[in-house]
């Protein structure tokens, strides 16, 4: 069951993947296992569905160690409904997990930016998880420069 | 990329090849303004100055990407910042035999060091060398608070000289060179600038001054001037010296490098920081 | 004084490379030294290793950035798995069509022979370097005889 | 010697305005993945919770992992409804706190 969970939720940050980025989607994941874990820790039983959150990022990062990123989730932010936590992943960064944020309808506006490293160009996941335990996703691929100079 | 998908007239075949090469297609510095919080205007295009190489003068944050120009031109979202504010309590640490710091003489810096970073380095008649801010710090602390110099790039070096260099934030760059031997020293500085080094066998005239405006794999090559030193460096996370900066690149020409503050780079300085007059002081700049 | 550029194996594997290859360019005893090299009519005639060149080794090393770094400067639609190709230099792009295999030995050993004194490209097999050069690198080339014989090959296959 | 965190809030705001806060403070934010000259693993060392309390109440927090980049950079939002004091924490791995307060005036 355990199993046939992940393998629901890989297939759901695939096809959120595809949604958003065409055919890069098919691409091979390096870490799959442990972003699917960290996805499942995180979401519970729920199944992400694309939409809802919003997560912005450079298309290209001029240095891995700094990449700025923002995330945004379309929410009345009200006692009755509002955004319990945004967690950021990074599939091919040695560990997945890179930061969870955490808000309050005192939040006002479920919206949050920091800056992250990355280990090389990859997909960047933000998953969303309402009060209502519902899940959403979104992804972006982040190119990471090389340098000109092989030193 | 964008405006090669909004041209869908494009052969299909030219496409496809700007599309492997990836960002490597739109060569040149970005036509835009630096705002700092919307209210502080930078130069950051200008006239060269008359016997300047080039037609133009541009700061490098015209090559960087839009995600790292937005971070120099927030002042909050700026992390050289950090090292700025940083600098100020440097500035009031008394040190010392004679129970000083820099303010006990200078006062408030805002003031008293207004146009000192648009206008290093500067003829040192004591020395008979030109010297830039970190090596005017050294002499203060050594003449007149008694204190040890501090060692390149350490202690308070480099937040100090932020700090001051801050201080003329959107000045224009501005040397005076009819003082004492600074003509003899601009011209070592070019001689250096343009002396091929290392196994690479490039100069800073090969990438900065030929190739400007052209991507070296995924960097944009600039015009290599140092108005935003010290900068912050994505790369390394924090703010990095005029010298230091030299060094890695002419050690990646896989050369010897000379010392910090040497003849050598201090005659390079001279020479880099004229070819970047009329650009506003950036301290701290933020780079890739 | 020759450099000695090349370790013991790989001189032995050179020469054994020469004999299985009986066809190919002209071989000889082993690596031409850099200074010994020449160039006529912009070519450079016979293999600099003695060997015949591996392209699929050549693609290699045109793609290392501590090796060719040709990336770096060029792009090259033939290895768009790559992200990011330079644009200092023309792109390779059919380089293997507009250049004889003769004239792209050269271009690799020691570019200024080619495109003058003031191009940027380094000499890949050539102690005609810049100023200071780091003690550890004195003498020695970027790439070894037989690495600019594989990338000749690689570059020989862009058409 | 380091420098004091920098935070970011409006000085005044209308009741019910919903606010932007930024905060940047200097960390290195060892990952424990990095080597030392001598090939020894660096520990890990990072700010790994911050939290944003108003007048005692939480409004927002967050669990940090070793890949936010060094100095961390935090931008969210508070809808404020009365004046008062924002408390911001930044913990780190070993246990010590980086704090500041600000106060803003609501009308």
């Amino acid at each position: 069951m355990n199993i046939n969970r992940r393998n629901m939720i890989r297939a759901s940050v695939k096809m959120a993947v595809a949604g958003t980025l065409g055919l890069q989607a098919s691409r091979v994941m390096a870490s799959p296992e442990d972003t699917a874990k960290a996805l499942a820790a995180f979401a519970g039983d729920a199944t992400p569905t694309a939409g809802t959150i919003t997560l912005t990022a450079p298309e290209i990062a001029e240095n891995g160690n700094t990449v700025p990123i923002s995330i945004s989730v379309d929410s009345p932010m009200t006692e009755d409904s509002y955004v319990e936590s945004v967690t950021i992943l990074a599939e091919d960064n040695p560990n997945p997990e890179v930061v969870t944020f955490h808000f309050t309808p005192a939040s006002g506006v479920a919206r949050a930016s920091t800056r992250m490293r990355l280990a090389k160009t990859q997909n960047v996941i933000a998953v969303a998880k309402m009060n209502d335990g519902s899940v959403f996703t979104d992804t972006r691929n982040v190119k990471v420069t090389i340098g000109g100079c092989g030193g | 990329m964008h405006r090669v998908f909004e041209k869908t007239n494009v052969a299909l075949t030219s496409l496809l090849l700007v599309a492997i090469v990836g960002t490597a297609n739109a060569g040149g510095p970005v036509d835009e303004k630096l705002i700092i919080d919307g209210e502080l205007e930078m130069i950051t295009r200008t006239a060269a100055p008359e016997g300047h190489p080039l037609d133009e003068v541009i700061s490098g944050w015209h090559y960087r990407t839009p995600e790292t120009r937005a971070l120099e031109a927030d002042s909050f979202q700026n992390p050289g910042m950090l090292g700025v504010e940083l600098g100020e309590e440097y500035w009031n640490k008394v040190e010392g035999t004679e129970g000083k710091s820099c303010a006990s003489c200078h006062n408030d810096a805002a003031s008293s060091m207004v146009g000192v970073g648009a206008s290093y380095p500067k003829w040192h008649a004591p020395t008979s060398r030109p010297i830039n801010v970190e090596l005017q710090i050294n002499q203060c602390r050594v003449n007149n608070m008694g204190a040890e110099e501090y060692a390149f790039d350490k202690s308070g070096q480099k937040p100090l000289t932020a700090y001051i260099k801050h201080q003329s934030y959107g000045k224009p760059v501005k040397l005076d060179l009819e003082e004492g031997d600074m003509k003899a020293w601009w011209e070592k500085g070019k001689e250096l600038y343009y002396k091929r080094t290392g196994q690479l066998n490039l100069s800073c005239a090969s990438c900065h001054e030929k190739n400007n405006g052209k991507y070296i794999r995924a960097d944009h090559l600039s015009q290599g001037n140092v108005n935003g030193f010290p900068t912050y460096r994505l790369k390394q996370a924090g703010l990095i010296s005029t010298h230091n900066r030299f060094r890695g690149c002419i050690r990646d020409t896989r050369a010897e490098f000379p010392k910090a503050f040497s003849d050598e780079l201090m005659a390079l300085e001279l020479y880099v920081t004229w070819r970047g007059t009329g650009l506003s002081v950036e301290t701290p700049g933020v780079r890739q | 004084m020759m450099p000695n550029r090349c370790s013991a194996a790989g001189l032995a594997l050179s020469v054994s490379v020469a004999l299985a290859v009986v066809s190919g360019s002209a071989m000889s005893d082993g690596p031409v030294a850099p200074n010994d090299i020449k160039v006529e009519n912009l070519e450079i005639a016979n293999s600099v290793s003695g060997a015949s060149g591996d392209a699929a080794e050549g693609r290699k090393v045109f793609a290392n950035r501590k090796q060719g770094n040709c990336l770096a400067c060029h792009a090259n639609s033939e290895m768009s798995e790559q992200l990011f190709h330079g644009e200092v230099g023309p792109t390779l792009d059919g380089a293997g069509s507009r250049w004889t295999e003769g004239q792209l030995r050269t271009i690799v050993v020691n570019a200024k022979a080619v495109f003058t004194e003031n191009t940027v490209m380094p000499g890949f097999y050539s102690l005609d370097v810049g100023a200071d050069v780091r003690e550890s690198l004195i003498g020695k080339t970027i790439l070894t005889a037989q690495q600019v014989e594989d990338v000749v090959a690689y570059l020989t296959t862009l058409k | 010697m380091a420098a004091k965190p920098r935070v970011k809030v409006p000085k005044k705001a209308s009741a019910g305005y919903i606010i932007t806060i930024k905060t940047l403070v200097t960390h290195k934010m060892e990952s424990g993945q990095r080597k030392d000259k001598e090939g020894n693993v660096i520990p890990r060392k990072i700010i790994n919770k911050f939290t944003c309390e108003f007048n005692g109440n939480v409004v927002f927090t967050c669990d940090i992992d070793p890949a936010v980049s060094a100095n961390p950079y935090l931008e969210f939002s508070a809808k404020v409804m009365e004046s008062g004091t924002f408390k911001f924490i930044w913990l780190d791995d070993d246990g010590t706190t980086i704090e500041t307060t600000k106060d803003i005036e609501v009308s």
